[in-house]
């Protein structure tokens, strides 16, 4: 089911990866997998799953936060060890991650300062980074006083501003009304697009996925596996207008087809 | 170099050490007085100061010596226990202890020297211990609330509260005027200091004996000094400096150092009484006279 | 959980060995501390003369009555404070500057208030036990989602039953803190006021055998006072655990 | 600004309350509030007065630094670390409930007589305070945090530094408010079992000679102070959290 | 713009209800309104709305929660005090409020033990609703126990044991992924056809309010007023099939339109 692609366009390779938590026979959780998949250098790939499938657990995988089980993970060709997130990786995670005790632009400068790179040069980048997500005008303020979308796109910005090559998201707009939602995921797509990163985008919202991704990977129920890879057929310079698009129904359509038999058993699961 | 002193800046025994330090009488070798809790903290803050000189109760350092402590006792200080007094509302009936039948009579807290003396007063009363109620009230200033508030009648109190309150109460006896003389402060060393220190330690007991005849002499300058010391009124300091100086009975409060045998095993009678001591023990082992003047040795 | 009872036990009896070793060996002098062996024997010793029962009853009941009433008080003083953010702000730096006031200076005003018995020591241990429950009190209640106390308007509930029914019950865990303290404080309170005015009590008999430098009553009662104050908190910690097993998922 | 009038009003209340307490207990052991500020005053401006203060104030101030550092420090080690957490609290807990007088005899003979000693004895009293509110705070730090520190590749000592104690700093700083009224508290004890200057030593003699104008007025400074220093805490406190509620 | 009805057919009726937070007048806030609006007795009322713009104070108001600042509400012809929330409204808020201290068949029994119903009689009801709710096998564990979806239902089951003829439900399914509210959204239907109760409920899913409602409200930036009232063609008997109709269609691209708008302008308010 997995698309074969060359060694140098593989961005993030996955390949029998598992993941069972607790070593206790009797209460021990086979949370993930086994997982094939690989992410192509520059893609934006989203994934999709009932929940508690385990979109998680294959998030902290592939950004080296815990290791695999079984199989073996790799970024850029190196394997993840499992406990240190690779330089290059960076991640958002759906909790405002934000530092409450720090403004915006030390929030956001927070890890490039500490990487050493001259007071100049961080400020430049800053303020680049700032007015990239909109946040111009809020340089001198504290998370407390934004909004919840607001402090998520601070975190955005916190990761950008190092310019990762790998961008993993879960569920970044998790806290957001619907609204919000779509207006953030457009604004992600342009910084998709200036960077040329790899974009991982974990969520729940199917119109979501169909509009973000260039591929959307399904999940079954736990353990999760992908069951389905659907490729979107919008062009890099996409926006939300595409949902108007006859085509965007019927991908949508086939997710929640997919979706709806997982989601019954995920939901019988939490039940037993 | 520092010596402790018990209850330093509040008990009449520390005096003394006020005025020699004051008047230079220890030739600057003495560089500070900490004052201690008494008994078994002075003690303790002896052997674990690194210190070669404290003052303390007789009773306390005979405990120490007797659970395994390397202790000497060079010097007696005080030799009875005069600062003592008995109080009562100005308005009482109570005129002499011979009134206390049937009345509640304080002391401060178990086992101490006050409880001893209240259960002698009992005694010298020639009264029943049934016949007195005998109430704890667990410090001497606490006694003096309880006496304002008729929890108890009689109150005991120390000099120098004594002259501190005797306008606001009456005083019905002094512990000079019932009691026979009993050591209640001695100096002690450590085995040591003893053995290495001995000019520092007769350096102290003669400044002391040096103070206490100054105290004799010059009463009002003596009161002065005391008076800044204790954070007391001039003539609070005066009239308690006097009392003690003045008491009556066979020996003085402030000894110049000089050993009362009786007057130990006096004293250790009343803890027996107290239920705070039991057995006999030989004072003698435990003294160490060479730190005193040739005159004053009188043991051997 | 079994680990670390365990490894706590392990700790427990590598410190012991050590002190063991150190006064045996000397290097702590038997004058100031003897062998924990001798300790416990000493405190075994003490319990088979029935010398110190009565003591021991006196303290534990005037502990655990200081220590109940500042739990219930300190709840419901914490309920009140708690209900006007102002007030509890207005309050807050009094709380903890009270811990500041040197009780022990004002025994006389105990006396002029509660009179020469042993209510002093109860109540020294209330004192010092009940701004600790206070003060989790309301840490606790600050945790309360806004969305319970609307369940309770919902309800229509006054505001005594919403505390007794909703708030207390939520903030159940919250407050294990508050009640550790206090068990510290009041053990601290009154034993601490037994020392200086008491004819009975463990307190009492403790600063008795410091001042006779009775080793071997001393430590004991010591070790005691530390192996009750641990079975208490050992048990509040289970029941503290025990509330939060059924909170989250196993 | 509201707050400090809320302060002043709850102030006059105490004071109130206390002016009340006077009447109705009386001159026993009491005195009341303007005399006792007189005192108070008298005893600022008396000659000496400097000495036994900044003979307290440097014990103080030493002890204070000790529980802060050991305190948090101890709090971290145990709230970085669930297992360690376990394992030390109810320990930690048992021995804060001993009475720490018994411990006298144990810290004379680790400290010996004097500074050291009643250091130790002022820090023993706020260290504990201090871990037990540092050890809550972390432990109810959002997980995600932590998991931050990872993904920016924060060491251990970083994430610990960086990011952990700014978030729990306002429970933290509960913890200092308490830690720092008890360290006070124990200084002076320190000080009431050996010295020959300073606050402890004041009062044992205040309290020895029954000096009630004096105990309350001393009592009334440490209070005072403690109360400063608490309100000082909340201050910085509200001003690094930025408006969060 | 408000459809007119009859009194008798008036369970809930708003005239020119606004709320204004605060006396102050630099800091006050005009949260909503003025709203005039009447629910039918027994109709299914959907509110949308961008964040922010009064949803929430609506549905205090109209549960008896909190006081409108002008204008009148009244429930069944009576007026609402704003302190007391009258007996046959039940309420379930967006967060989680079921009772961590008790077991689930406690939570669900909680209020009518209170109100001093017989044992027997509370264990006949409380069975009968955790049998309706899909409880009934987590009769005796702890909320902890159950998914986040599974503790909204025992906060649901609570309010419906007390059998109320309103219930107000704030963004009840805010914490669930998009699949597992549809299928709960089924399972609101089904009860709402079985008690014939009136339910007012507040949601930022388009999609769950198109499906679900038969009227929705589309509400304006903060002051919240009423500026569309959308009618729906289903019967009473529909189910989350409707999602196929291509009549869903074109009135979620209705309210979506109205939205964007809207959502526009409260991102920006709340930016300033
Ligand atoms: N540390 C852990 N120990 C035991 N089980 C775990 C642990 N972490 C996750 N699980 C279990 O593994 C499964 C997958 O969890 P995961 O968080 O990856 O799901 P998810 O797909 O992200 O769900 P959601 O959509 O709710 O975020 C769940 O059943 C969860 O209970
Ligand atoms: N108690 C209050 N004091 C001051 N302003 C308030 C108060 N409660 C709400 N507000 C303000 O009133 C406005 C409407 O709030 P409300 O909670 O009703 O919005 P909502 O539509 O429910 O939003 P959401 O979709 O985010 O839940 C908001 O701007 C909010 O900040
Ligand atoms: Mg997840
Ligand atoms: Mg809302």
């Amino acid at each position: 089911m997995n698309v074969a692609a060359t060694d140098a366009a593989v961005h993030v390779g996955l390949r029998g990866v598992t993941r069972i938590f607790g070593t206790d026979p009797r209460t021990r959780v086979n949370a993930l997998g086994p997982i094939d998949l690989d992410l192509r250098r520059g893609e934006f790939f989203a994934v999709v799953g009932p929940s508690g499938c385990g979109k998680s657990t294959l998030f902290d995988i592939v950004a080296g936060l815990s290791p695999a089980t079984d199989g073996t993970a790799t970024f850029e060709g190196r394997p993840l060890d499992g406990r240190t997130v690779p330089e290059g990786v960076g991640v958002v995670f759906q909790e405002d991650a934000s530092f409450a005790w720090l403004t915006v632009a030390d929030n956001v400068a927070f890890g490039i300062r500490r990487a050493g790179l001259g007071a100049a040069e961080v400020k430049r980048r800053v303020d680049d980074t700032l007015a990239f997500m909109g946040l111009r005008d809020f340089a001198a303020a504290y998370p407390a006083q934004l909004s919840g979308g607001m402090r998520q796109r601070v975190c955005i910005a916190r990761t950008l501003v190092q310019r990762p090559r790998l961008i993993l998201l879960d569920e970044p707009f998790g806290a957001l009304d619907q609204q919000t939602r779509l207006i953030m995921g457009e604004e992600l797509l342009k910084l998709w697009r200036e960077t040329g990163a790899t974009v991982l985008l974990i969520t729940h919202a199917l119109d979501e996925a169909a509009m973000l991704a260039d591929r959307v990977g399904v999940m079954s129920a736990r353990p999760g596996r992908i069951i389905d890879l659907v490729e979107t057929p919008w062009g890099k310079d996409r926006d939300s207008r595409v949902v108007a698009d006859p085509r965007f129904g019927e991908i949508t359509a086939r997710l929640w087809t997919r979706l709806r038999d997982e989601s019954m058993s995920a939901l019988s699961q939490k039940a037993g | 170099e520092e010596i402790v002193v018990s209850n330093y800046g509040v008990s009449a025994s520390g005096m003394p050490f006020a005025v020699a330090m004051e008047k230079g009488f220890f030739d600057g070798k003495v560089t500070g007085i900490l004052s201690s809790q008494g008994g078994g903290t002075t003690v303790r803050n002896l052997l674990a100061g690194d210190i070669a000189y404290a003052e303390v109760s007789p009773i306390a350092v005979a405990t120490a010596i007797r659970q395994g402590a390397a202790l000497k006792i060079i010097s007696n200080n005080v030799q009875t226990v005069s600062e003592f007094g008995w109080m009562v509302k100005t308005d009482s009936p109570i005129k002499t202890i011979a009134d206390i039948k049937g009345r509640k009579l304080g002391y401060s807290s178990p086992r101490s020297v006050s409880q001893a003396l209240a259960m002698l007063v009992v005694e010298k009363a020639g009264l029943k211990p049934s016949d007195v109620e005998l109430v704890m009230t667990g410090g001497l200033g606490e006694a003096l609330v309880a006496l304002d508030l008729g929890a108890i009648d009689v109150a005991p109190a120390t000099e120098p509260l004594l002259s501190k309150y005797r306008e606001k109460y009456r005083v019905i006896a002094t512990a000079s005027e019932l009691f026979p003389p009993m050591s209640n402060v001695v100096g002690v060393t450590t085995q040591a200091a003893a053995g290495k220190r001995g000019d520092f330690l007769r350096a102290i007991i003669a400044g002391r004996a040096k103070a206490v005849a100054f105290m004799k002499e010059r009463p009002e300058e003596a009161a002065a000094i005391v008076a800044k010391v204790y954070k007391l009124e001039q003539p609070v300091a005066l009239q308690a400096v006097r009392n003690l100086n003045d008491a009556k009975g066979a020996l003085p409060y402030w000894s110049t150092g000089k050993f009362d045998l009786a007057g130990l095993k006096e004293m250790w009678r009343t803890q027996i009484l107290v239920g705070a001591a039991d057995g006999d023990i030989d004072w003698s082992r435990m003294i160490d006279e060479s730190f005193l003047p040739e005159g004053e040795r009188v043991l051997k | 959980m079994k680990r670390a009872t365990a490894i706590r036990l392990a700790l427990i009896a590598a410190i012991v060995l050590a002190l063991e070793l150190l006064t045996r060996t000397g290097i702590i002098a038997r004058f100031v501390a003897p062998p924990p062996s001798e300790m416990v024997a000493g405190l075994w010793r003490l319990l088979l003369s029935g010398r110190v029962q009565p003591a021991i009853a006196q303290t534990l009941g005037k502990i655990a009555i200081a220590c109940a009433s500042a739990i219930v008080v300190g709840s419901a003083v914490g309920v009140a404070v708690q209900r006007s953010r102002a007030v509890a702000d207005a309050m807050a730096p009094f709380f903890t500057a009270y811990y500041a006031v040197p009780v022990y200076a004002f025994y006389p005003l105990m006396i002029a208030i509660f009179g020469v018995g042993e209510a002093p020591q109860v109540v020294i241990g209330f004192m010092l036990a009940v701004v600790a429950v206070v003060v989790n009190t309301i840490n606790a209640l600050d945790r309360i989602p806004r969305v319970l106390r609307k369940t309770a308007a919902v309800y229509g509930m006054s505001p005594l039953e919403a505390a007794r029914r909703i708030y207390l019950p939520h903030a159940g865990p919250y407050l294990a803190t508050g009640v550790k303290l206090a068990v510290s404080y009041s053990f601290i309170g009154v034993i601490g006021a037994e020392f200086i005015m008491s004819r009975v009590g463990i307190g009492h008999e403790i600063v008795f055998a410091y001042n006779n430098f009775e080793n071997e009553i001393m430590y004991p009662l010591i070790l005691f006072v530390l192996l009750v104050a641990g079975t208490v908190n050992g048990l509040f910690y289970a029941w503290e655990k025990r509330l939060l097993s059924r909170r989250s998922r196993s | 600004m509201t707050s400090a009038r809320n302060n002043l009003l709850v102030i006059l209340a105490l004071i109130a309350l206390w002016q009340l307490a006077y009447w109705a207990i009386g001159d026993l052991a009491l005195r009341p509030p303007l005399d006792t500020l007189r005192k108070a005053a008298a005893l600022i401006a008396s000659e000496g007065f400097t000495a036994h203060l900044a003979e307290t104030m440097r014990a103080f101030a030493l002890a204070l630094g000790i529980a802060v550092v050991v305190g948090v420090g101890l709090g971290f080690c145990l709230g970085m670390s669930r297992l360690a957490g376990e394992v030390g609290e109810p320990l930690l807990v048992s021995f804060y409930s001993l009475p720490k007088i018994t411990l006298y005899p144990i810290v004379l003979l680790i400290f010996g007589i004097g500074m050291p000693s009643k250091i130790a004895f002022g820090a023993l009293h706020g260290i504990m305070p201090i871990a037990i509110f540092t050890l809550g705070a972390l432990r109810n730090l959002p997980p995600v945090l932590g998991r931050t520190s990872r993904a920016l590749r924060l060491s251990r000592w970083q994430s610990a530094w960086t990011v952990l104690l700014p978030a729990a700093r306002p429970e933290i700083f509960t913890g200092l408010r308490l830690g720092f009224s008890l360290t006070l508290i124990g200084t002076l004890l320190g000080e009431m079992f050996a010295s020959q200057r300073g606050i402890g030593f004041l009062l044992m003699q205040a309290i020895g000679l029954h000096d009630t104008d004096l105990i309350m007025a001393l009592t009334l400074l440490i209070v005072a102070f403690a109360i400063t220093a608490s309100m000082a805490l909340l201050a910085v406190d509200k001003r690094l959290r930025h408006g969060a509620a």
